[in-house]
């Protein structure tokens, strides 16, 4: 099937308006020997049909719903509101708003999105969103390279370790040095900044999950005139001190945690913001706020001169379609929520990862690597290696025990949980480690 | 009766609640995290009830249009009917973790990786990646690869050029750019195509790559193609083309079948996947086997009945983006081919080109001018009669319910209106939209005061973009 | 440049397609059901595209309000907001099927079982059936109990008469009559509350039962129930208690309590369930013991940890619907009551009242008549001020964007204008209503064309209703 | 959790305004006796907990969404469009349409509906939607005792049991007298009416499956002065000839098959249609176009004159709330497949069933009992009681084999198929049934 409306005499009437008589003929232009391959695909299938082949697909694989996995993306309860509304015609099959007039649905939202943004980070600004948080983590880079004028960037090892290799990759791309400072004890190494150093990067709490204390790095970069790009899960936000108040310039991450599915990793949104003074060097759609000529309130596109259709190859990034509906959806999550709400949800998954830290790490032969205060993630040393672990764990129905990467150490696994974890949860796992490792 | 519609901080009250986590009970945070690192303020979130949260954001949509209401015809974004099947679907798939044990998401790796092939055999290429999360970054993507092949034969530092035509979107050389390389652009000729003679002087051993999009940004089939891919590949140059525009030939010519090297895809655009009011998308790249080397990791690759990452790739570019890009689009564009088969994007394809060419004939009969008419793809661009403004055609338009076309762009044509009807809307409302451009074209000459002034009947009218521009507002701040 | 907006027939064409069910191949249908069994010609039936329809539809609900949208008052009603989480809730129970086996369907019968417990327990009632899919079926469901227990004891010929009063709801009449009683309206005293010596008066050896709402249909709470009820049972007539009124009293007075015998409630009312337009909603009865044995069956029993079909009740009424009641309703109700809990309902009753109090009273301020000018419960009946109609405040708050109250009911305030807030409505929204209607007020005084042709600015304007009355156009045809 | 927007200090403020301090002021005029009564509940939920529990419930039911089980409800594919249309909230929260000005969308929508069911009986009008199926017929066979003034009902065996349960209640209680006749050999037997009977009303395709030619059945109710109430299933229209064209006066049935989901038998709605001389009888709902003060079309509820708001005792039906959104639903699903795409349904469904039943009736033991021609439904003799057969298929996961009540014989089960069954389905059926009868 497709969905076309035109039926075989309306293909005829409109050819015919053309002084045509066979769609083929609207391909004359094209070179013959490259004209209609034969397409190898499967065979088309009605609605019916394809729903029942993607349940049959769906089948294949196991919920994470209750997982214990982490590293940027975790199972947080999304109010039913979410999905009722952002599944709304008019937010789903919008294009980017450029026509305002029609948009201000749109523009709104993310005008209220920009001012919440700013609210968790304590910056300035934020923009309308990024792809996700690694891409979010390059672009913020970019942006103090260019601010600054400089070529060298140093990121603590602290920082996703996918992330880094995302910023590695756009670095490259712009010839940009990259130097990597390792952990000690689980937490970034005090460093100093040589006057090459355009950006200075660390994420907290930081990969293994323990809250960092930035204050040091932060110091030490202004004093060599870098820019602090600050790594951050938002949910932390909603109990740590932001961003801005530690004293960064530049945070990002990614928004997931927010309102968002896990869906196996995409889509989600990275967000960014900013102080005021780095304003024209952000990536990316603002909405301002403007009035209309019978002095309505109303919004727009802003600031479109630092974007590429403006200004090509001289713009600020390339971005164009970026995430907006899952932006959307973390907007309104936390509508819904509130600050005390999304507080309570914090809470919860710390009281719960601090509580399946102590009952994991009682157990003989697992050790927390992660030094404290964490927040809700930690990681443990463990008997075996970690993708051993896991799938053991995931033939019952168990999915925890993310590894992690050799740099950090050996047989080293990642555990989160939220407040959508119950303490029969937290047993289930407990139990299952148990088995596994016996 | 209408006023200022308010922000969501306007409408919240200190102290007000809306869904309610589980309470944790007491527990001692400052303990947990540390006194030190802790928020001295709550954020200043909204504090809403749940209907007010459901109120605003409805009422918000229904000062919003998209193609579930309106015809969209923006050129270049292929706004075309998104199917509820493929929502459907990719509801399927929300509940799954980036880093669950790969056995347990074996349903998911083997949509990756069938969509993998049925994009190689769709535009022709050897080997594609899924992870890019739009278009753009399928460019920077592609671009990357490039270079890394450039440089992985020592070419690397000589070839830091890439040829753009003047006519090309935005995005095109902000990648270029983002991926080390310098642009130049190459002018149009008169009929619209690039110019094959200013390409070719254009060629050189400092020049990495040329990219095209074909149909190009004026919806015309670059008729040269295979010549002009000739003469750059002789010269080392590698062919980019940039997918947008897709939904012109599928099942009828293949960019790979053309001579292009590496490619991207807008699966928010030539598959059917909704647009979102700006994202998430898609924006997988293809390469020829040459470059399949640079690819970004992980891709998916099958081994007997199992799915599997595959790492292994020691020249890769890297890493694009976290994970394995925007997966939920994927579900969709994968529902999407599962559902027209070969013969259903065939069928699109032509449709898309049928009711563009219609409304190119019935426009230019209704007395807009056609800057390039000739047989077009899925796309044209068209002119407004004398004395009107493509920014004023636009503001009537929506007065009358649509959406208007794309205006301005591409840059080549002034007053430039791109029209992309696709492939979903039928002959009636391509009629009733034919009519109303009449009459916006009769009135607005008739009356330039009207025309000037539009819209009336949209919740806000012209807004006031300058000062938006001099003094943004950038966030709710409450009155001083 | 509002126009008509077309039907579905208008935007069909003939031959077009929308969604595909699975081909079955060539079968030969007239063999297999008689070719004198088959239709002569298709159904005319609307031809179109899956985007048609989406638009369709689309634009459609954006020429609705409803609680989403807007401030809803109208009286009678209970326009509170609907969560969405017992939409999500009721969405894991659709692929049931009645006739299931019922071991395969015990979270569903647990869910019955419980929401009767519940629904008892609120109410103070013995039994419950669920079986009825609203409030009127309700209605007649309990008149048909009381008629069997009239009958059970010889008296089924005798009484015959239901006591009504004149406030009351047009639906509690038309059930005693469906359930094949005579109907006698007892006036309302100058109180608003029911005429206690009219009342003893009307009772009688031929009259089966009284139909009461307490609060009633002005919002009052009937003070001199208990004497009321005691005084009816004195003379064997039974007691009925509509529940469409229940949001007002949860957790602080069981009509049980009072010493009804039998009541139904609307779960799409008090319940939260959403109206959808007018349905489907579901209205449960509760009986107390002695008019249990009469209850329709099935209702859902528990034995140790089984929940199984009762059929056993021998002296039942019958069935009064295919099945068990409208069980997605009863799914959004049980996730309802679990969420609010004891404390949670109650609470909601007594910001419904507190809402009510506080609008009675600024709307008083602001000029409106109260006639009742007391306590009320969760609604009150106002009236407009003096030389406006009910209707034109009505259709003028329309331009102002809310939802009228309902009007002219209960019949015997003149003018009524019946108004229910729900404690779902903030603070700031009633201020801002009372505003309205107070410039509804004044403007209204000073210029009565304005008022007399409100609504302006709706998709469409005062209708015809006397023309669709006498020439009533029931559907569709085309232009002959 | 409540959905209350009181913050404590508001409802301080607001009692003030009424001058009280307390909510329980509020309560001050009902009888102190009885007073806040202790409700015993189960605590409160927020929403994840609440889900999370009706997840668990859930779990503990088998889906019947390949069910074979008929007799009113079956399962079939509903398309995406149709549940994400009608969950748009203008949809979901409105109410009656009592105000047209702003409620276009629901009136314009049941204007629609009234005009497919119309179409699909071949009847004049339809109302806005019923209960269910079974009180549908009820309120048809009121309508027909009005219309005659007459007292008795003759109603076939063929009607489906429960609807025949439910209109004795409603005959009951206004002293109507209701006559059964008994099916022979699976079909309708031949009967002549006195003219004490108002309504005579018999089900195409039977209870058992059977199509009947209700031809002769029609021609003596008519010569009796009787009106014919015609029981269908509205899918089975698509194909057959349709009650107005048998010369039926009422039309009723359940229209779950259109589009509406199982939902445990309800919600699902019932229609009704009839002949225009029976117009003034009709219970319910009806709209009218109509023209606004500016020309423009428009729709209202018309002939409420009918209806219990104003003619209370004396009303056609106590009718108020009926099933609107599943009715909106069945014109949606029909609008989203047209006339070919719901014959397509229809003779899929048929296919399928003459499928299974040749194949089920193959098997030893097994005998098919509805004699040809059926539609999509058919009833087996089984070796052993219905329901005990049921629940074995259950333990298979296979929902199958209503059982059919002893008065139409004895071990009887009926089966249906639709459109959603593959041959894959039809061969576990199989399979199934050798085991439990083996
Ligand atoms: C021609 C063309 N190329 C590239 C892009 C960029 O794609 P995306 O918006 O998915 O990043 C677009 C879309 O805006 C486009 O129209
Ligand atoms: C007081 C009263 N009683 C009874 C009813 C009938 O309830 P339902 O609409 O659920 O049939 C209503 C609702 O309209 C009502 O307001």
């Amino acid at each position: 099937m497709d969905f076309t409306p035109h039926t075989p005499e309306e293909v005829q009437a409109m050819l015919a308006e053309l002084g045509l008589s066979d769609l083929r003929q609207l391909f004359a232009d094209l070179p013959q020997e490259i004209l209609e391959p034969q397409l190898r695909l499967p065979e088309p299938l009605g609605e019916q049909e394809a729903l029942s082949l993607l349940r049959s697909l769906a089948a294949k694989n196991a919920s994470a719903e209750k997982s214990f996995l982490g590293g940027a993306v975790r199972p947080h309860f999304i109010p039913s509101v979410v999905p009722a509304l952002m599944s709304r015609g008019e937010f789903l099959t919008a294009y980017t708003p450029y026509q305002p007039e029609v948009s201000q649905g749109v523009l709104q939202a993310i005008f209220e999105y920009q001012t919440m943004i700013a609210e968790l980070t304590g910056l300035d600004v934020s923009n309308a969103s990024l792809y996700d948080g690694a891409s979010a983590l390059a672009e913020g880079v970019l942006l103090a390279l260019r601010q600054t004028r400089r070529m060298a960037v140093v990121v603590s090892q602290g920082v996703h370790p996918e992330y880094r290799q995302v910023l590695a990759t756009y670095l490259h791309a712009v010839g940009a040095e990259l130097r990597t400072i390792e952990l000690a004890g689980g937490l970034t190494a005090p460093a100093e900044f040589d006057e090459t150093v355009g950006a200075v990067v660390l994420q907290n709490p930081n990969f293994l999950g323990a809250i960092e204390n930035p204050s040091s790095w932060i110091a030490a970069a202004h004093a060599s005139g870098a820019l602090v790009v600050y790594v951050t899960d938002p949910l932390s936000l909603a109990l740590l001190k932001p961003p801005g108040a530690w004293g960064a310039d530049v945070a990002v991450g990614d928004g997931q945690p927010l309102g968002n599915p896990m869906n196996f990793g995409g889509p989600q949104f990275g967000y960014i913001a900013v102080r005021d003074k780095l304003l024209r060097q952000l990536p990316g759609r603002l909405v301002s706020e403007t009035r209309d000529v019978d002095g309505r309130r109303g919004y727009v596109l802003a600031l479109a001169a630092r974007e590429q259709h403006i200004r090509r190859a001289k713009a600020k990034s390339n971005i164009t379609t970026n995430s907006q509906l899952s932006a959307l959806m973390a907007a309104v999550y936390l509508a819904a929520l509130g600050p005390q709400g999304l507080a309570d949800v914090a809470a919860a998954a710390v009281a719960k990862a601090h509580a399946l830290a102590a009952q994991l790490a009682s157990l003989p032969g697992l050790e927390l690597v992660t030094p404290r205060p964490f927040f809700n993630e930690f990681t443990l040393r463990l008997p075996a290696p970690a993708a051993v672990v896991r799938a053991q764990l995931a033939k019952r129905g168990l999915q925890a025990a993310t590894p992690v990467p050799e740099e950090y150490g050996d047989n080293l696994a990642l555990f989160s949980a939220t407040e959508r974890h119950s303490d029969d949860d937290l047993r289930s796992l407990l139990d299952g480690i148990k088995e596994v490792l016996a | 009766m209408k006023g200022d519609f308010p922000t969501l901080f306007e409408r919240s009250r200190s102290g007000r609640r809306g869904t309610r986590p589980p309470s944790v009970g007491d527990v001692d945070l400052a303990a947990m995290l540390g006194a030190d690192n802790m928020r001295s303020e709550p954020a200043r979130l909204p504090e809403l009830d749940e209907l007010s949260v459901v109120r605003h954001y409805t009422n918000l949509s229904r000062r919003q249009v998209g193609v579930d209401t309106s015809f969209y015809p923006l050129g270049s974004c292929t706004m075309k009917y998104n199917p509820r099947a493929s929502e459907a679907a990719a509801a399927l798939f929300t509940e799954l973790h980036p880093y669950q044990d790969p056995e347990s998401v074996q349903g998911a790796l083997q949509i990756i990786y069938e969509l993998q092939e049925y994009l190689a055999e769709i535009t022709g290429m050897d080997a594609v990646t899924l992870q890019p999360a739009a278009g753009a970054h399928g460019e920077l993507t592609g671009m990357m690869l490039i270079r890394a092949y450039h440089e992985s034969r020592g070419e690397g530092e000589q070839r830091r050029v890439v040829l753009v035509p003047d006519s090309a979107h935005g995005s095109n050389p902000a990648s270029s750019m983002m991926a080390g390389f310098v642009v130049r652009e190459i002018p149009s000729g008169a009929d619209g195509e690039v110019d094959l003679n200013e390409l070719r002087a254009a060629l050189g051993p400092e020049v990495a790559a040329i990219m095209l999009t074909n149909p190009n940004t004026l919806g015309l089939f670059e008729r040269k193609i295979l010549e002009l891919i000739d003469a750059a590949h002789q010269q080392g140059v590698q062919l980019y083309y940039d997918g947008a525009n897709l939904n012109a030939i599928m099942g009828w010519a293949r960019p790979g079948d053309m001579g292009f090297d590496v490619i991207h895809l807008n699966l928010h655009k030539t598959f059917s996947t909704p647009h979102g009011g700006g994202g998430p998308g898609s924006g997988p790249v293809g390469a020829k086997a040459h470059l399949a080397p640079f690819l970004p990791v992980p891709t998916v690759k099958r081994e007997g009945e199992r799915y599997l990452f595959d790492y292994d790739r020691p020249q890769t570019i890297g890493r694009m983006r976290s994970f394995y890009g925007n997966f939920g689009v994927m579900v969709r564009a994968y529902t999407y081919i599962r559902m027209l088969g070969a013969a259903g994007l065939k069928r699109s394809s032509a449709l898309a080109v049928l009711n563009a060419n219609y409304l190119r004939k019935k426009l230019k009969d209704a007395g807009y001018i056609i800057p390039h008419d000739r047989l077009c793809k899925h796309e044209f661009v068209a002119q407004p009669p004398a004395g009107l403004h493509a920014l004023d055609v636009a503001k009537a338009l929506l007065d009358y319910g649509y959406h208007p076309p794309t205006i301005y762009f591409p840059l080549i044509v002034k007053e430039a209106l791109m029209i992309e009807p696709t492939e979903t809307e039928s002959q009636e409302t391509l009629d009733e939209y034919v009519t109303v451009m009449a009459e916006i074209a009769r009135r607005g000459q008739e009356d330039p005061d009207w025309i000037s002034h539009t819209p009336y009947s949209t919740p806000v009218r012209r807004l006031d973009e300058v000062s938006a521009n001099r003094h943004p507002r950038l966030r709710w701040k409450p009155e001083e």
